[in-house]
């Protein structure tokens, strides 16, 4: 069993309506010093040991699903194998 | 002539398309439930509004992968009709027949008001009806409508007159260009925000969608006299 | 695998665990009898959600059987998953309203949104089809950080909820008083059709017959949720809260859709969806209900979590839930129909005939007790009542006109108290013209929605001034109905029946409990004389944070037929030339008004007075002119009274505007909150006809096509001179702008 | 300034519908060996300097504004100084 991290934000070019809402909010709550924030999503993905190799695999479960790659970047981190 | 009305699991304007199409223009109409593998026996697909798989992850995202979803790309490829209203629309994003994708709208909100379109190009199947520059009042009823594309994407659209339909006066979710649909290369995949099908009856407030509807029709009918 | 341990019986009864379940000793020996010996946790748990507040109304019961419940109409009256009336062909509306206040206080989203997903299952469950939903909100003063972000996070959880599953969100009402700042109020009404022979009820009936489980799996969310919300919220109430339960309106529609079709099936038998209680109440009640029992082996019920308890499982209110008894040997086809929807149905259980709830969990027996004793027989109290102090204060006041100086300028800041001003920045968010079949969409009176297939339409509305309530209860609870009415009339719909939601504080105090009484006797008169009986409802007690208990706030749920789409009919303006007419007379009332609160900063007094005789020949005048095609537009006058009713009238008109005259006391004839008023506009050729139908009422001026709005007094000149423009940015811009202002 | 890295995650007992979604959506893309997905919100701060404590300051943003704690944890790392 492996846990995998994946991490999917925005892409630089595509503006984030979002971050710009949750940094006017904290400026408002007086923190003038947050110069930019970016909103994207975490994914804990837990899976089980198979034939296939395993960074293949998610590199391929990115691309097809959990990112749209014509707004999202994503990125990953195989976390250490974990004994149930 | 007759339309297949795709419904994935938390479709929810499927009805609506299917009356709109039925009751309203008089034309054949089936629902084609996700996991199907057959549109052969249709002449037209519309995939509907709602929130396919609960939307989750990204609207569209899920649903793109149903086993329907290739038959809908055959028949694209076939130049059958092919419309996607708002929630459809971003399957079609997602399964890469019409380019772009719809992010949060500008406000982060839902929206559910009649808007002001304005048709671009009237001189495609889906509006052969109206006139360039018409102004109609349809409904939209979105979250995530804010339509994005890069700038050569945009320009590429603009150009070959692919963007049909643009928001006149306000913009309501801050979509790039006013865009409110666009068409596919081919002239025959048709993805819009609006619902079309929720404006052909004066009774609900206005019937400037009727038009689309029988643009597809006509077209149609023309296409197949030959055969006759 | 941690398994908690669980306390003795005999831990149970010496350290009085019950107590914290929310059980008295006396309940707790009521028990002991019941059984012949002590309870172990599970069953204690068992009993202590049957028997709180929200599951067995042992409070408000005494207080309910005043209501009348009765009529040819009805089909079905309270007692099941929602109420039904007869709408002929052959279908019939089915209809309730739900509270969810206490879990909206604590997480706003996902208590405002599980709170329709659970008043959807209280309807699909019926075998019917949901058309449309109603929410009624409570909220303190929007000046305050703290409600701007309750306010906003529960409209967009009913928004969540229902555009997510397709079930259009088609009216209601929001109403801001700093009385509710602690403990907000979250009511949620669903409307469903169906065909008669398509009714299920939720019960367990023939030997043998398979109990099945279908939707979301269980988890420990909103464990004692029964519990929590029968009691009153405290500065530590965030620490006691059960795991909130999160919607999943996606699985809800799946499960919606599911059993439409499934009540089609002669293999069904009864069905009931897992509200507060869950598995416990759907149990007992389904078997109580039938005279049957039911056992039940835990292990096979789905679960999100590892190592739950009989209890956990028992108590989880997890969302999006349904137990269904199904014909024996016909498990398999039920199970494929689910399927297709990407459900399982799992049997877990079985049908007795010993009326006996019986569990099992690893093999062994885990708790057995009679269902009866869980569903019916809890206590019922009757308690203490006694008029406040307050009520006999406000009584001895004698009737006084706030003192105004800009007739103008107080006609603007009314359109901008938050109670009065437009709500489209709520119902912009909620999706309510999905299922293409709402013909008048919020912003007039009462929402329509068409029966598809005929010509006729439903009128539905959620109406409660509470402050004239707090006031005088039986007074207000009078009007209340009658509000609710006159707009469904004024939508050209004739009242068929109500549900409610009977919001108010603890029923332990004697001042409390006096204002249900009250406000029951009043809503029961007025239901009697406008012919609409109580199908269905939900109590909501223990409103209270800190001491503070909100108004009583017992909220109305109503649902007319439109015989004909021609008789429908908006509250706006409709054409330049129009004449326009005041429907009953005006005297000087305005205890718990707009005004009053807009100028003393609080209410007092008297609330307006109702004759319900009067109400009622008011109505069914104002509705056969409408049925004969006399009233082009129809809008009943509330908060802020005559000037508030006739600007709205001409808002989103497009240019359209106003020259009325009026006579008497300017401020009263302006501002009064006087009840069983009208104001209507009638083509110029009809004027005649319709003065003589409709005896109360008063020719006052016409519509213009100048965008003014003129009032006159025939003793005082020009008493407002204003343009629409300026008055509708007003009403428009007050909750956006109160919303957006920093701290 | 200073760039942080926030991770807000739905709590242990916390139903995650997307979380289902997007497991079961694996699943019939053939990824069976994906055991579970649980889906949270992956915020980037950009934090210029200022006499606040930054450690303190971030933990108030998330507790007031980034997380909702009766459902959601947190977790933050500080990632290096970064010269713009
Ligand atoms: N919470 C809400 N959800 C949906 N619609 C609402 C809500 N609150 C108010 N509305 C709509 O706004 C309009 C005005 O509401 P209200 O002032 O309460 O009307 P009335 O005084 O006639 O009862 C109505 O059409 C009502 O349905
Ligand atoms: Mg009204």
């Amino acid at each position: 069993m492996t846990k995998v991290n994946v991490f999917v934000t925005l892409r630089e070019s595509v503006l984030d309506p979002q971050g710009v809402a949750v940094k006017d909010a904290l400026h408002s709550m007086g923190y003038a010093e947050v110069s930019d924030v970016r909103i994207g999503k975490f994914l804990e993905l837990t899976i089980d040991e198979s034939e296939r190799d395993l960074d293949t695999a998610v590199r391929e479960m990115c691309e097809k699903l959990l990112a749209n790659t014509v707004i999202e970047d994503y990125r990953y981190e195989i976390k250490e194998e974990e004994r149930a | 002539m007759k339309f297949a009305v795709i419904q994935f699991p938390g479709s929810n304007c499927d009805l609506d398309m299917y009356h709109a199409v039925k009751d309203v223009l008089g034309e054949e109409a089936e629902y084609v439930w996700h996991d199907e593998a057959d549109l052969s026996g249709f002449d037209g697909v519309l995939v509907p509004g709602g929130f396919s798989f609960g939307d989750y992850l990204r609207c569209g995202a899920i649903a793109r992968f149903s086993n329907i979803m290739k038959e809908v790309v055959k028949a694209a490829e076939a130049g059958k009709p092919v419309l996607g209203v708002c929630n459809g629309f971003q399957v079609l994003t997602e399964a890469g027949l019409l380019p772009g994708a719809l992010l949060r709208n500008r406000d982060l909100k839902f929206m559910c008001r009649n808007v002001t379109l304005k048709v671009e190009n009237a001189g495609t199947m889906f509006t052969a009806e109206y006139a360039e520059g018409d102004e109609l009042t349809i409904p939209i009823a979105h979250g995530e409508g804010n339509y994005y594309c890069d700038d050569e994407t945009y320009s590429k659209l603009k150009e070959s007159g692919r963007i049909v339909f643009t928001y006149s006066g306000d913009n309501p979710n801050g979509s790039v260009g006013d865009i409110a649909g666009i068409l596919n290369e081919k002239g025959n995949v048709l993805g819009m925000m609006p619902h079309p099908e929720r404006a052909v009856e004066k009774l609900l407030g206005s019937d400037d969608g009727l038009k689309m509807f029988q643009s597809i029709v006509k077209e149609w009918r023309e296409s197949h006299a030959n055969y006759a | 695998m941690p398994t908690m341990l669980e306390p003795t019986a005999e831990q149970i009864r010496d350290e009085k665990l019950y107590q914290q379940m929310g059980m008295t000793d006396e309940e707790f020996a009521m028990v002991e009898k019941i059984l012949g010996r002590l309870p172990n946790y599970t069953e204690i748990g068992l009993f202590s959600v049957m028997w709180s507040e929200h599951c067995s109304y042992k409070n408000s019961k005494p207080v309910l059987r005043k209501f009348p419940t009765e009529g040819p109409q009805v089909l079905q009256g309270p007692g099941e998953g929602a109420g039904i009336v007869d709408i002929g062909d052959n279908q019939a509306v089915v209809f309730k309203m739900e509270s969810h206040n206490h879990p909206s206080a604590i997480e706003p989203y996902q208590g405002a949104a599980t709170g329709v997903g659970g008043i959807l299952r209280d309807v699909f469950s019926m075998g019917a089809q949901p058309i449309a939903l109603l929410n009624s909100l409570r909220f303190g003063e929007l000046d305050h950080p703290r409600t701007r972000y309750l306010f906003e996070e529960v409209v967009a959880g009913i928004a969540g909820y229902g555009n997510c599953i397709g079930i259009p969100t088609v009216g209601g009402e929001v109403q801001f008083d700093p009385c509710y700042a602690g403990n907000p109020l979250v009511n949620a009404m669903a409307v469903g059709l169906i065909n008669h022979e398509d009714i299920q009820r939720g019960i367990a009936s023939g030997v043998g017959n398979t109990v099945m489980y279908v939707g979301a799996k269980t988890g420990r969310d909103g464990i004692h949720g029964a519990t929590f919300a029968s009691e009153e919220l405290t500065e530590d109430s965030d620490e006691k809260r059960p795991a909130v339960q999160v919607g999943d309106p996606f699985m809800e529609k799946l499960l919606m859709d599911a059993c439409i079709e499934l009540v089609k099936s002669d293999a069904l038998v009864g069905i009931q969806d897992m509200g507060a209680a869950g598995l416990t109440s759907s149990s007992a009640e389904m078997a109580s209900k039938a005279g049957y029992g039911v056992e039940m082996n835990l292990d096979l019920v789905p679960q999100r979590e590892t190592g739950m308890t009989a209890y956990e499982m028992m108590l989880s209110e997890s969302q999006e839930r349904m137990l269904i008894v199904v014909k024996k040997g016909r498990e398999e086809e039920i199970n494929e129909l689910f399927h297709k929807y990407g459900l399982d149905a799992v049997a877990i259980g079985r049908v007795t005939d010993d009326k006996m709830l019986r569990l099992y969990h690893n093999g062994e027996v885990v708790a057995e007790v009679p269902a009866d004793a869980l569903a019916e027989e809890a206590p019922v109290y009757h308690k203490p009542s006694a008029e406040p102090q307050y009520f006999r204060d406000f009584q001895a006041m004698a009737a006084a006109e706030p003192k105004v100086e800009d007739l103008g300028g107080t006609l603007v800041s009314l359109l901008q108290q938050p109670t009065i001003a437009s709500k489209e920045w709520v119902y912009d968010q909620y999706d309510h013209q999905v299922r293409t079949s709402t013909v008048v969409k919020p912003g007039s009176d009462a929402a329509v929605v068409r029966v598809r297939g005929t010509d006729k339409a439903l009128a539905m509305t959620a109406d409660c001034n509470s402050r004239y309530i707090y006031l005088d209860p039986e007074t207000g609870g009078k009007i209340a109905v009658a509000e609710a009415a006159r707009n469904i009339v004024c939508s050209g719909g004739k009242p068929l029946a109500i549900t409610d939601c009977l919001n108010f504080g603890s029923p332990e105090r004697t001042d409390i409990f006096w204002q249900i009484e009250k406000s029951a006797d009043g809503i029961s008169d007025a239901c009697r004389a406008l012919d609409a009986p109580v199908i269905g409802g939900n109590v909501s007690l223990y409103n209270e944070r800190s001491g503070e208990a909100v108004y009583p706030t017992p909220t109305i749920g109503m649902v007319g037929l439109v015989e004909k789409l021609d008789h429908v009919t908006t509250q706006h303006a409709k054409e330049a030339g129009d004449q326009v007419y005041l429907i009953g007379e005006t005297h000087t009332e305005f205890g718990g008004s707009e005004l009053q609160k807009l100028t003393d900063g609080k209410i007092s007094g008297k609330s307006p007075a109702i004759d319900l005789g009067v109400e009622a020949a008011r109505q069914e005048a104002l509705l056969s002119a409408i049925r004969d095609g006399l009233v082009r537009s129809a809008h009943d006058l509330a908060e802020g009274g005559f000037a508030v009713a006739l600007a709205e009238k001409l808002f989103g008109t497009e240019g359209l505007g106003a020259d009325v005259e009026i006579t008497g006391s300017p401020i009263t004839a302006l501002f009064s909150e006087t009840q069983s008023r009208f104001l209507v506009t009638v083509k110029p050729e009809d004027a005649e006809k319709f003065g003589q139908r409709v005896k109360d009422a008063k020719h006052i001026g016409t519509i213009t096509d100048d965008a003014r709005l003129v009032i006159r007094s025939a003793d005082a000149g020009t008493l407002i001179e204003e343009e629409i423009n300026r008055l509708e940015t007003a009403w428009k811009g007050a909750i956006p702008c109160l919303l957006n202002s920093a701290e």
